[in-house]
């Protein structure tokens, strides 16, 4: 889960990590309100999405009379295709240097790793390797003020900026650990004119595994309507921009089904993994969510190892029945686990199951362009 | 011969007291894995499938010869558990559990490499040596002893590629399952490693997907092995700053792209299947193209 | 430094250790008012020693009256050489079974040791071995749930009592380095009748190098008068029964001299470490200090390394200067750093100083006797 | 020949720019140990002695092959400059810093464990090997090369002895204080090993004190070692209860009294003196029954 770039300050902030005085508005007469009482600030549109800056989604304002014009104009506004409703006031810095700073997990080698550069302000996947400061910390032994002062020290930092470079990435290690983040990051980290280091931009995702230990952290929606209704119903789901929703079980195999759809011809909408193990109802909520979007065709690939067979035909039935039929091609391909008992309550229903990947999506494509494909249509009983 | 597991893999079950634990020990116990004892904090002296269950890991070890855990336990849970296990001294940890916070991971992990121990997981199906040993989810169907070895990041895929396999007769030595997540204790390489050194193993086959960096680790390793390489990647439809399902399973910032990881590989000589169902044929060229396998090495034949 | 009971068992309380109900008081109508509340109550001396048990030190009571007497009778009385100014009155307990329950640190191990036992409520030394047991705890990994859970299975414990037990273990690990003890014990920790385990007493002996990070802790002073008085100025001083006075730098030299006098047959009245490379003021104020007891003699016995012979000898100049002597004999041993400069200052002021450590001890142990021991009074310009 | 260190011991001093550290890193030069570089944040650039100052060891490792470090920061610091040097790969650290939290050295100390470096203190006078090196604040007029070995949890008393050794014509191979803490790195049956192993040690002095139970460990080793031992243990007079000045010094709970101590080391065969003026007779006295001394190993002779 992302946090908006205020709510990442705020728990900087509890941390000790200095960052710019601002506040939070929804409004532009908020946005003339801190301006009055901060000065000249600059107006930053909350996204959570990367690259505002170039967007226009960052404007300074002089007086509040331009706050709140600036405001006014942004707020309601898209950027980077996502909807502005929250905008950071924050008083404007006199910059002298730009720096980067960040924890993240590193997957490959299974621990956090401490990112550092000279070169901030920037999206730090283009800053050449070689003036990147990289260092893993082991997890038994954290993070230690000797290793800070050798990363500043890389940095060519000396005197009280290097102290307080030390003492900011300290306790970023603190928000990293303590958060359960994925990414604590700061960019830039200022150094301002009068000296002092402050943290400019600031990202925090979390760890939607560790959520359940962090209630005092706020929570972020993401993604579209569908997508929340998923995540709530524990789904792992993504919309796509295709027009043949697809069902599976496994991550790769739902992957590998989109792939086969693709390389058919067809589009997928969707990926969802049922995850191993599903009941039926958790499936039919599944298929109900997938028609809810109104696809051309219904596609589900099933390789039953804890998945049984028989859940997810009567899952497909169950489905079906409520809705009076599926109401678009349905194509299932049911193998393993009660193959048989699974393969019987379909036909029961005048549902056709295939047990070749191959043939199940080749058949699906075919469907969503128009024709039978060979699958049912998904009116039981007919 | 086999990888991680085998006939002589004495295996405590954590967890084994849930549904998930008793359904799988049963599994497991029915495939013929020597499944010796259970734990189950608080439910000491009870028995799962006539397994005898302990509070704790250091009681199973003490009471019987255990050499590797298969762990069901809670994901707020897990960490303590692996913990546990590897404290005890057992070689082989497979964690099946999901959804383990990433922090619990890297402590979990960073312990067990202190430790010497393999990790297997989290968020995996486990491992499969056909024949021999079964420790984890994975349906006991899909696989039969043979010389393929496979190492996945994904379970239900990598079943379907196994039952492909054996389907078409091709055996498989091991099966070992990464998981899912971002950070996992077994990578490609290591996996590959034990694969050439194994004498029971003829042909590798990796089953990859979109994400990471893990695909290339091992297509550069490739270059050094002898042992021929098949690889599936899933993926190649996934639009980035998406993330399908698994952590690691999503392209970012022009990372861990299908094409890469395709190219690394085909240009480390890896045959890569365009989908699934190639892999079999793939691997029966391969194998007989490749070479004789070694004999087995074999116990010193008593003198009396 | 050792904290009171009471004070042992308000951090334990604050870290979420079940401890019994009930308060510490001065005075014997406060004893009768915490009866009043809590029925049936313990009343226990709070001194920094072992065994008040055996001493008499706790008592039971049932109704206020009974509780006012009782605590009247503690209240100033001796108890292990103590003055007894403070109690606990807490309500009394229905105690089903003791367990010992300890975490400190392994000198030899360097590591913390958690020290258990189903032999509670006695003198965790006069148990046997094969009835404690003992878990190392490596400070890279802390303690973990499973660590505690097999400590209990150790202890035959089981279900709910297993359950508070880990819990109570893995907050008493917390206090510990939490609060950078030496010991965190709960002796005995009680199995209560209804089920519930408490720590019916508890120690928590505190490093004292650590004390500048817990400004939240108490604070308890210990010792003597003139123990406290060199404590606050930095010195090591440990008061004994005899009558020679002796200072020397570095705590074995130190003890060594001591041996040393009792060898020859004189008795030390303490052991001073002055320490490495103490200046003029310090020693000074050492041998004030010293002085002050009224020793029959004194012995200054200084091997100098960083320590400067020279400056030695001032400040037993400045010492006899403001007092008008010394006012007992006093005998020098100056070897090492400046030894010529010391030597020569002593001289100047007629004090004689040894090079040889044996001689010195010999003249002293003469000179506490009543012989003048070759040493000098300590009148300075005689 | 010596233990710990010797002339090939390139030494950084952390803390070099306060006072002690300024001080005794001028005496260690002066004493002909190779300090090679000094280590004081937000100092680098600067020189002590014509000794070059790092910000950190990372950097004066970079610079210099420094493999042993002596630390003279402040107690709060001392930790993180334990960690700092045992991290950048120095071999043998030498804490001189007093007042140590007990905690922090746990911490320390397990951290250079996990790493295999050596860890002598805190709260020591350091390493002397005489003639060739000296990492502490030991007054170097007390020693002089020679074939006997001391290892001492006390400063002072240990300086004493050496002297009195030196003043007897007795050399010293090395001398190594353990520490006056309750919590260090290196403990006698440690030193007495190396002590064991080196060619140049003749005979060892062990110097002990009440408290602990690290003399009657030691006295368990000395049974199996070739070369004889002398040991002199202070605190015969001190009250039980009572602790004196050394955080170890305090005979608590009957345990680590002067005469178990001593009984534990007699019966081993130890010689203990009861006066410190006794040491160098019997350390005399066994150099002359002993056993020649072995050769040391030389360097083959360059072929040109």
């Amino acid at each position: 889960m992302k946090l908006f770039e205020y709510m990442a300050k705020e728990v900087f902030a509890r941390h000790g990590i200095p960052v710019p005085p601002g506040r939070v508005v929804a409004s532009p007469q908020e946005a003339a309100q801190v301006c009055s009482e901060l000065g000249e600030v600059a107006i930053k549109v909350q996204i959570l999405a990367g690259g505002r800056g170039k967007a226009g989604g960052i404007r300074f304002a002089a007086s509040p009379a331009e706050a709140e014009s600036l405001a006014a104009d942004l707020l309601g506004r898209e950027v980077r295709g996502l909807v502005v409703d929250r905008l950071l006031v924050e008083k404007k810095l006199a910059i002298d240097q730009e720096f980067y700073l960040a924890v993240a997990v590193d997957g490959a080698a299974r621990r956090p790793v401490i990112i550092a550069s000279t070169q901030g302000g920037v999206n730090i996947e283009e800053v050449p390797e070689k003036l990147l400061v990289k260092r893993h910390v082991d997890p038994a032994w954290g993070l230690h003020p000797y290793r800070t002062r050798q990363i500043g020290r890389r940095l060519d930092l000396e005197g009280a900026v290097a102290r307080q470079f030390s003492d900011i990435l300290l306790k970023l290690y603190q928000v990293f650990t303590g958060s359960d983040a994925e990414l604590a990051e700061i960019n830039p980290l200022v150094l301002q004119k009068d000296g002092r280091l402050v943290a400019a931009d600031g990202r925090l995702n979390l760890d939607d595994d560790a959520l359940y230990r962090h209630p005092d952290l706020p929570r972020v929606a993401e993604g579209s309507e569908v997508e929340r209704r998923a995540q709530e119903a524990g789904l792992s789901y993504v919309e796509l921009d295709g027009d043949i929703a697809v069902m599976a079980n496994g991550a790769g195999i739902t992957m590998a089904t989109l792939d086969i759809i693709q390389h058919f011809g067809g589009r997928p909408a969707n990926f969802l993994d049922a995850g191993g193990g599903a009941g039926v109802e958790p499936m039919a909520q599944a298929i109900e969510l997938l028609l809810s979007r109104s696809p051309k065709a219904l596609l589900v690939n099933i390789f039953g190892g804890i998945t049984r067979c028989d859940d997810v035909a009567r899952a497909i039935v169950k489905v079906a029945t409520a809705r009076g039929g599926l109401g678009v091609p349905a194509v299932v391909r049911l193998v393993g686990t009660n193959e048989q008992e699974g393969v019987s309550i379909l036909r029961e229903h005048s549902l056709e199951a295939y047990s070749a990947m191959a043939e199940a999506a080749a058949a699906v494509v075919k469907a969503a362009a128009g024709g039978n494909g060979g699958g049912a249509d998904g009116h039981p009983g007919r | 011969m086999a990888i991680l597991v085998d006939e002589r893999t004495r295996v405590v079950v954590q967890g084994a007291t849930g549904n998930q634990g008793r359904f799988h020990l049963a599994q497991m116990l029915a495939y013929g894995t020597r499944v010796v004892a259970g734990v189950s904090p608080g439910k000491g002296g009870e028995e799962v499938e006539g397994v005898p269950v302990y509070d704790t890991v250091e009681q199973a070890v003490l009471h019987h010869a255990v050499n590797a855990s298969v762990i069901f336990v809670p994901a707020a849970f897990a960490k303590d558990a692996v913990f546990e296990a590897v404290h005890a001294g057992l070689g082989v940890v497979v964690v099946i559990t999901e959804h383990i916070p990433v922090h619990d991971a890297m402590s979990m992990l960073a312990f067990a490499r202190h430790h010497n121990a393999v990790v297997v997981g989290p968020n995996t199906f486990g491992v499969i040596s056909p024949g021999k040993a079964k420790l984890g989810i994975m349906p006991a169907r899909a696989y039969s002893p043979g010389p393929v070895g496979i190492v996945a990041r994904s379970g239900t895929l990598s079943y379907e590629i196994a039952a492909a396999l054996t389907a078409a007769g091709l055996g498989q030595s091991t099966v070992v399952g990464l998981g899912g997540d971002r950070v996992v204790g077994l990578n490609f390489v290591e996996v590959l490693k034990r694969f050439e050194e194994d004498p029971g193993t003829r042909v590798v086959v990796l089953v990859g997907e979109i994400g990471g960096t893990a695909e290339e680790e091992a297509a550069e390793f490739t270059k050094g092995m002898a042992k021929p390489v098949v690889a599936y990647i899933a993926g190649r439809s996934a639009p980035p700053g998406k993330r399908m399902g698994h952590a690691g399973a999503i392209i970012e910032r022009g990372r861990g792209t299908f094409d890469g990881k395709v190219k690394a590989l085909e240009s480390a000589g890896v045959r890569v299947a365009a989908l699934p169902w190639e892999v079999p044929g793939l691997v029966a060229s391969l194998l007989q193209a490749g070479p004789a396998p070694e004999p087995e090495a074999r116990p010193p034949a008593s003198e009396d």
